[in-house]
């Protein structure tokens, strides 16, 4: 029997929407089961999401018009290779609620269960919306899905600090919104059409440029915040440091790639329009990217606070990617693209070895947390597979993403980036080493670590199963390149290595 | 009883805002109404009827004709102290007690000492009214208690089930 | 010839499965003597069993997965690769035994063991590296792996060690990706199967930072002056690890990476034509001067030993930089030569350490009366490094001189001598005092070593005395090593 | 017919503006919110009421225009409110009333009974 | 409106979102910023809804006796729907404000920041 | 009449910038609640405006809807000041 | 911070002012804005959709999903306030205070007649702007208003316990119902049939989320305060 599984394209949008609305009414009857539930609903999303990417890789992009209305006239879901690529994230989900079930059942209220399951599934819902669509305001409208359940996501953990981090974090993201909103009013004024596709194909050299260009600026911009790219990454540390850790990975791993993909959408879209001057601001994406890398890498090392260090880190990679795609490089932007998936695995299993590091222990820096290694073996050493991978180390897949970007660095002629590239990965290598130093080879100082015992099940079985896949991802090695080469064919002004 | 009015208000209300101009629109607003007046049942106040079917009309004319005088005498009166340099006033918080039977009748005279010139109530609980006068003329008005008396009069004779 | 086989696959991961269930025994003392012990067993031979291969110019190699063309994992086991591997394979079964006694009683043995292991896997990774991509991944694990082994006390200054050790290595690390990327970008590829894979019309500048990169980034480990500085430090590690580690596996890795990089990355034609080579002979002279002479100065036992490494060391670094047959059989030599002389010498300077607890030079007077097999053992070593002829260091600097002069550069052969001076100068007063001098405690029995330490000491004793005595004798290293010079030359070796 | 109606529209217009700018300026000179509330609750429901009206009357009043009257009904009911709510909740907060200090009494009564006061 | 050739509107446009950056970047207090942000936000949908307009034309309901031109609908529906999330978003921060003030007692960014 | 109806609509705009001065003045919570109270009385009569001066009937719905918006947002801020949620006034 | 407040919006309207520099004249029928899309709604979208109200013919059919992403958005703000930890009472807030009975009597009084306004405005909807979403308003300003004098058990009367959290979804959930019902029906996610024996269908569900735009927001709204108050 074959699935028509274009048809089912919205429903990818659609179901953890309707699975979110229901589980507050579900809550108010049985409050146990929303994580069950939403687990459920997480699985069959990304049941629908793989089946259309099996899709893809074998019949390539497709377009859904929603109500029919194709084209401009309506709105419109493109599921290319890229969206293709990024949309699997959602498979970490799968791993993230069954994680947190202990933390909500410890840590919240019963009363607000349903709505914390209910947020994690808009976040999904939104960042899936974020990836498929062709439409401009759309877009716009599903990042506000996604940043505002993250906002509240920060604050579910605690009163004060936790609400001044989120009421931040907030602000920026809603200034990026607005950003975004301002460069879709501005191209839509000047091409009267919302569709990505028909914006870029209106953009014709009698549009102004003025205005083009500011339109340009502000939905980059917009994007950057998002992404957290230094130093519009203010935002960043304090929310992901302070989020309950599933929170933490969901926004780390998951969200900021919103950000990314935001920028891949509209470089695709003003390179198609040929309508400002891409190469001058591919050249400032690479010294933003890395810049970011270098100043992430640095700040974290003098983090005590473990998933402050991570948030840190986080900057640092997002560096990376916009580094990768900044070189406009066929090898770069595939290096990039790898990147996008390989730190959002590398680090929601941080984040969750970290958030079960916490739990445990109730201490959460480093100087604490010394010696923890013994106690929880399996956990520390499910963090020390994250460092390895996220520092880039032969043979994971985070050092085949810095040998593509770097190679991307002299094959676009721009030597410099290739050194700031290697040399800034020696800096997350400085703050990797100071954990697992601290974690293996310091003696404990508090009782309570040297006692601790390993995590429940509900919460250990998700880390290894992170920790296999962060190997298995490394092992595979190139294999996904097959699939990325052609996703980032389509997207980038260059072609596929 | 009390639905059947507050339904009826409200299909003139709607009759108003949607200037019917088919059956259709009858009968919606005639639903719409009945709808909402059930659910009012809610909210509404627990033993007493609208405020206007159970005053006297005549009265209730007389005192709304007052009513919109003092408002506009007070407009007036306002207008003239801002605009004078000086800025004369001399404001004095006046606390007085005054007994209705009826909670109508309080908010009614809470929104009259409101409306009158140089008079604004801060605070009604009970049968205390906090009253901010302008000036000592107006506080010294408000002790004088005419007005309250004015609107025990208008509702005079109202039962309150 | 070519083969396709997986041996040369199947000889690193043996020891990454070993070092799992090493760590999985956790306190089993039996099951992770066990697994240690089989897995050297089990790699020795499977390197073995390829030599006859080798030997009859056989290559095996073994395609893992290829990104794009010209990018991915892959081993190929030549006969340089086969000289290394045999020796960190056999030292690695000798250091494992020695170990075993050594370590008795410490914490947290797992971790060594596996980290052992896991160490000497990615040595023989190295090796059989097709490219240098996959030299490069095992190059990176090995600094990784390395690291627990060197704070294994856990001290402030097994930590502080460490922390040097990984800034050296990894900004080294770093240096090595920056020249291997340039070097696809130039090339096209990164294979190490070729006599040379950059083009000679990649552009002066372009192959100058290669080559610096590359040069740089393998001579941290290759502990080149001035980028030693990690190495006297990290002598705060055990024994055994200051052994393998620091006689064979990290700075022979390094060293060994500068050799491929002269002879498969540029090639000797390329770089005759660009000179590089020149400037990196001189520092590697220097190196070799200035490390006998600092060792000299040093009373710690393990720390002149660290210098006498970083001296010798150099000189497989000189014998591939002076781009001649003769003075690339004496570095590839070199790298069997030091290795067994340095791990005698560091066997008995930790069997000391055990039986007698005494760490410097000045303690040692009378030592040679205690522990008389090991002190010959020591002596035999010693007399190796100053290159008393019939002994293996003999033969390296003998060759070594005869490239120097190959390559019109008889100064070279001076530097030899002084340096042959100096090692006479540190390594003789250690025999000296041993044997002619009376303890002052007056503790004059014999207190040898254990067995499990003296057996490992005495096989490799022997060993440096063979190697020099059966320089004709097929299958002994010295065969490899011309079998290696033939292909990175294109021409047979001559056997003067 | 007209004219009259445009006539009284003007003047309501007019009559409007100058209580809803009345209001704005009590707003801005009294110098608390007890007497701002003062100024807005009477001036500006007032005067917007005035212009509302004025508009029902442009053109003739129609059937429609009770939409307006309604509008009126409710600013008249609501800005009062509004101004009572928030003046209360001042109140309520511990807000003092401003007082006029003695020294600045501007006519002579004011004296007296601030001597009077405890 | 353009006398001078300047469009008045976009004039109008860019002073409400310098006004409102000028709230949310200056002023300390959160809920002045909320407001900054609010403002430009308006200032945002006030552009697109200009935007829509045309001259002498109708608003687009299609009802007897409407004329063209008409304004476009689009614009006027996503700053309905602008609107709504603007809305939204608000609603949290209020919540998240409410938070701060009741843990912390103060609304100020500079006393906040020396809070632990 | 319809430049009359404009110049009324200008003038209240005018008047209620003025009010915004209050609204940023304050000094209690309750004048800047007060002030944007104001404001949009304001607001909702220069709606009514330019329903008249456009003909759009439909601005007049919009209209009460903002009144009563304005009303109960009053009330509501209001409320959430009184009840001690948000309270602009921090310890000087 | 005030000096780099002023540069910044200095910057940022300089910014401005040099970017507005060949926007098309709003106002003008030529600008691309009344040309392409815009003018197709214009010409055909009563004839395609079935709506005189352009706007409404926007938000529901031709973007309708937007509108259905947006109404998630609602939705989002209130999983957002009630996951958030409750405030809990500030020291010296005085809990019990009582509305003023002036503020209660005014509210009482209007509350019906803002119910009643809500409901014409949606079923005007079809000819004026707004419909679902300012009844929405409203409904939520009722709530808002109603539960600010009722206090919390007088407000918990106005809607069932047990239908609130279905309320709340409502929205959501009826999106999602009628664009699965477009799905079976025209083979497109959220399409509306244009055939003329379903066009009574296709008023259904455009009402269907008329209503439940208006009735969700509105008990969405309502929540969102109640939630922040208490
Ligand atoms: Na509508
Ligand atoms: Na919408």
């Amino acid at each position: 029997m074959s699935v028509a599984w274009e048809q089912l394209l919205p429903w990818a949008v659609a179901l953890p929407f309707v699975g979110a609305a229901l589980t507050p009414v579900l809550a108010a009857r049985s409050p146990r089961w929303t994580g069950p539930w939403a687990w459920g609903v997480v699985l069959a999303t990304v049941a629908v999401t793989v089946g259309l990417v099996a899709h893809v890789a074998e019949a390539g992009a497709f377009t859904y018009a929603i109500g029919g209305w194709s084209g401009a006239y309506g709105i419109e879901l493109r599921f290319d290779r890229f969206a293709a690529w990024v949309l699997p994230l959602s498979l970490l989900f799968a791993v993230i609620v069954p994680f947190s079930w202990r933390y909500v059942v410890v840590s919240l209220e019963p009363a607000r269960w349903g709505a914390f399951y209910a947020l994690l599934l808009l976040v999904m819902g939104g960042m899936i919306g974020f990836s498929i669509t062709g439409d401009l305001f759309n877009l716009f409208v599903f990042m506000e899905v996604t940043s505002l359940s993250s906002y509240a996501l920060v604050a579910v953990g605690g009163r004060g600090v936790a609400a001044w981090a989120a009421l931040k974090y907030l602000f920026l993201g809603a200034v990026a919104s607005l950003l975004a909103l301002l460069g879709t009013a501005l191209l839509f004024v000047l091409t009267g059409s919302l569709n990505l596709a028909d914006v870029a194909a209106r953009l014709g050299p009698d549009v102004a440029r003025g205005p083009v260009l500011i339109a340009f600026a502000a939905l980059v911009t917009s994007f950057l915040v998002k992404a957290a790219v230094f130093p519009l990454h203010v935002w960043l540390p304090d929310a992901h440091a302070i989020a309950p850790s599933p929170v933490s990975a969901v926004l780390s791993g998951l969200v900021v790639k919103t950000g990314i993909v935001g920028l891949v959408r509209v470089v695709q879209l003003f390179h198609a329009a040929d309508a400002v001057p891409l190469a001058g601001f591919h050249l400032a994406l690479a010294w933003l990217g890395a810049v970011s890398i270098v100043m992430g890498a640095f700040l974290a090392i003098f983090q005590d606070d473990l998933k402050l260090m991570l948030a840190y880190s986080t900057i640092s990679n997002v560096g990376y990617i916009v580094l990768g795609f900044g070189l406009a490089a066929p090898y770069a932007a595939v290096g990039a693209s790898v990147h996008v998936v390989n730190h959002a695995l590398i680090k929601t299993t941080l984040f969750l070895a970290a958030g079960a590091l916490i739990h445990q222990t109730g201490f959460r820096t480093l100087s604490d947390l010394r010696g923890v290694a013994r106690a929880m073996p399996q956990t520390a050493a499910v963090m020390a597979i994250g460092a390895v991978s996220i520092v880039g180390l032969p043979p994971t897949a985070g050092f085949l993403c810095k040998w593509y970007i770097a190679l991307g660095a002299f094959e676009a002629d721009r030597a410099p980036f290739g050194f700031a590239l290697v040399f800034g990965a020696l800096f997350i290598f400085v703050y990797y080493i100071r954990m697992v130093n601290a974690l293996y080879f310091q003696a404990p100082v508090h009782a309570r670590v040297a006692e601790a015992t390993e995590v429940p099940w509900s919460m250990r079985a998700p880390l290894l199963l992170l920790a296999a896949s962060c190997l298995v991802l490394g092992l595979l090695g190139g294999a996904p390149l097959a699939f990325v080469e052609p996703a980032v064919a389509g997207v980038l002004p260059v072609g596929g290595p | 009883m009390r639905t059947v009015k507050t339904t009826a208000a409200l299909f003139a209300f709607w009759c108003v805002v949607v200037v019917p101009a088919s059956l259709i629109d009858v009968l919606v607003g005639a639903v719409a109404a009945l709808l909402v007046g059930a659910w009012a049942e809610r909210f509404l106040w627990p033993h007493a009827g609208p405020l206007v079917s159970l005053v006297h009309p005549l009265r209730w004319v007389a005192f709304a004709w007052a009513h919109a005088g003092r408002m506009i005498a007070s407009a007036v009166h306002v207008l003239r102290v801002v605009i004078d340099p000086r800025l004369p006033i001399d404001p004095e918080v006046v606390t007085q007690t005054v007994a209705f039977d009826d909670e109508a009748a309080r908010v009614v005279y809470a929104n009259a000492i409101t409306v009158t010139p140089g008079t604004l109530t801060v605070d009604a609980d009970g049968d205390t009214f906090v009253v901010h006068c302008l000036d000592a003329a107006f506080a010294d008005e408000v002790r004088g208690g005419a007005l309250a008396r004015d609107v025990a009069r208008l509702f005079e004779g109202r039962t309150t089930a | 010839m070519g083969v396709v086989d997986p041996r040369p696959l199947l000889a690193p991961l043996i020891s990454f499965a070993c070092a799992g269930l090493v760590f999985a025994a956790g306190r089993n003392a039996f099951w992770r003597r066990f697994w240690s012990l089989s897995a050297a067993a089990v790699k020795l031979a499977l390197v073995l069993s390829m030599l006859p291969g080798t030997l009859r110019g056989v290559v095996y190699t073994f395609d893992v997965v290829a990104f794009t063309p010209g990018i991915g994992i892959a081993f190929r086991a030549d006969a340089y690769g086969m000289f290394f591997a045999l020796v960190s394979s056999t030292l690695w079964t000798l250091t494992t035994i020695y170990a075993i006694g050594y370590m008795r009683g410490e914490p947290d043995r797992s971790r060594f063991f596996g980290f052992f292991a896991l160490c000497v896997s990615t040595t023989v990774g190295v090796a059989f590296a097709e490219n240098l991509l996959t030299f490069f991944l095992f190059y990176e694990t090995l600094t990784i792996c390395t690291y627990p082994l060197v704070v294994h006390a856990e001290t402030p200054e097994a930590l502080r060690a460490g922390r040097v050790y990984l800034t050296y290595t990894l900004i080294g690390g770093g240096f090595v990706l920056l020249g291997s990327v340039m070097a696809f970008d130039a090339a096209g590829t990164l294979t190490l199967a070729q006599p040379g894979i950059l083009p000679a019309d990649a552009g002066g500048a372009t192959l100058a930072t290669i080559f610096a990169a590359l040069i740089v980034g393998f001579g941290v480990k290759a502990a080149i002056m001035p980028l030693h500085g990690w190495l006297p430090l990290a002598m705060v590690a055990p024994t055994p690890v200051s052994a393998l580690l620091h006689a064979v596996a990290v700075v022979k890795v390094g060293a060994f990476g500068v050799t491929r990089v002269i002879y498969n990355v540029f090639g000797v034609e390329l770089l005759q034509d660009l000179g590089f080579a020149t400037p990196l002979a001189w520092l590697a002279a220097f190196t070799i001067l200035a490390g006998s002479a600092i060792a000299l100065t040093q009373d710690h036992l393990k720390r002149r030993l660290a210098y006498s490494t970083i001296s010798q060391l150099s000189y497989i670094v000189l014998g591939a930089a002076l781009l001649t047959p003769f003075a690339a059989t004496a570095a590839i030599l070199h790298v069997a030569h030091q290795a067994f002389a340095k791990i005698t010498m560091f066997f008995v300077v930790g069997a000391i350490q055990r039986t007698t607890g005494k760490t410097r030079v000045s303690e040692l007077a009378g030592i040679g009366a205690r522990m008389p097999w090991s002190m010959a053992a020591f002596t035999i070593a010693a007399l190796s490094f100053v290159g008393v002829p019939l002994f293996a260091g003999f033969v390296t600097k003998w060759y070594l001189s005869l490239g120097a002069l190959q390559a019109g550069a008889g100064v070279f052969v001076g530097v030899m001598l002084v340096s042959s001076l100096l090692n006479a100068a540190y390594w003789f007063p250690i025999v000296h005092l041993a044997y002619f001098r009376r303890a002052d405690g007056g503790d004059e029995g014999v207190h040898e070593a254990p067995p499990l330490l003296l057996v490992p000491i005495l096989i490799c004793a022997a060993y440096v005395l063979l190697l020099g005595l059966t320089t004709q004798v097929p299958g002994m290293p010295f065969s490899v090593a011309q079998v290696a010079v033939e292909r990175a030359f294109a021409v047979p070796a001559v056997v003067p | 017919m007209t004219l009259a109606l445009d006539l009284a529209s003007l003047l309501l217009l007019a009559v409007g503006l100058a209580f809803v700018a009345g209001g704005t300026l009590g707003l801005v000179r009294l110098p608390d919110l007890f007497s701002r509330a003062h100024a807005t609750g009477k001036c500006d429901s007032v005067g917007a009421s005035a212009i509302l009206v004025a508009l029902a009357l442009q053109g003739g009043f129609s059937f429609g225009d009770l939409k307006l009257l309604l509008l009126v009904a409710l600013v008249l009911v609501t800005a009062p409110t509004a101004a009572h709510a928030l003046a209360r909740s001042a109140y309520r907060t511990g807000l003092e009333p401003w007082r006029r200090a003695p020294a600045a009494g501007w006519r002579r009564g004011a004296e007296r009974r601030d001597a009077g006061a405890p | 409106m353009a006398p001078f050739g300047v469009d008045l509107d976009y004039v109008a446009v860019a002073a409400l979102f310098c006004i409102g950056l000028y709230m949310l970047v200056a002023k300390s207090n959160l809920l002045k910023k909320l407001l900054g942000l609010n403002v430009m936000e308006t200032s945002v949908f006030a552009f697109i809804v200009t935007s829509g307009m045309v001259e002498g034309g109708d608003p687009p309901l299609l009802v007897a006796g409407a004329q063209p031109p008409f304004a476009s609908p689009i614009p006027q529906a996503m700053v309905l729907t602008g609107i709504v999330v603007v809305v939204s978003v608000t609603a949290v921060a209020l919540s998240l404000i409410v938070q701060i003030y009741a843990h912390y007692g103060t609304l100020e960014v500079d006393e906040l920041k020396e809070r632990p | 009449m319809t430049d009359v109806l404009w110049g009324a609509a200008i003038v209240l705009l005018l008047l209620a910038f003025v009010c915004l001065w209050r609204a940023d003045r304050g000094p209690t919570l309750q004048d800047r609640i007060l002030a944007v109270n104001v404001v949009g009385t304001k607001a909702l009569v220069v709606l009514v405006l330019l329903a008249v001066i456009a003909g759009h009937d439909y601005l007049i719905d919009v209209a009460i809807v903002y009144g009563l918006l304005n009303f109960v947002l009053t009330l509501a801020a209001t409320r959430l000041v009184e009840r001690g949620r948000i309270l602009s006034e921090g310890p000087r | 911070m005030k000096g780099w407040a002023l540069a910044l919006v200095v910057v940022v309207a300089a910014t401005l002012a040099i970017g507005v520099q060949g926007l098309p004249t709003h106002d003008a029928p030529e600008a691309p804005i009344h040309d392409h899309v815009g003018a197709r709604y214009v010409e055909r979208g009563v004839e395609e959709t079935g709506m005189r109200n352009l706007v409404g013919a926007v938000l529901l059919n031709y973007r309708g999903f937007d509108t259905m992403v947006e109404v998630v958005v609602i939705f989002t703000a209130l999983a957002a306030v009630l996951a958030l930890p409750r405030a809990g009472s500030v020291a010296d807030a005085p809990e019990a205070l009582p509305v003023s009975p002036v503020v209660l009597f005014v509210v009482r009084l209007l509350a019906p007649f803002i119910a009643l306004f809500a409901i014409a405005l949606l079923f005007r909807g079809h000819v004026s702007p707004g419909g679902g979403f300012q009844a929405g308003a409203l409904f939520g300003a009722l709530f808002v208003a109603l539960g600010l004098v009722l206090g919390r058990r007088g407000a918990a009367r106005l809607v069932p316990e047990r239908a609130r959290p279905w309320l709340q979804a409502a929205a959501p959930l009826t999106f999602a119902a009628v664009a699965a019902l477009g799905w079976a029906l025209t083979g497109s996610f959220l399409g509306f049939p244009q055939a003329p024996e379903l066009h009574a269908v296709r008023e259904a569900m455009a009402l269907a989320l008329e209503v439940a735009i208006a009735v969700g927001g509105g008990v969405i709204l309502g929540s969102l305060f109640q939630t922040m108050e208490a």
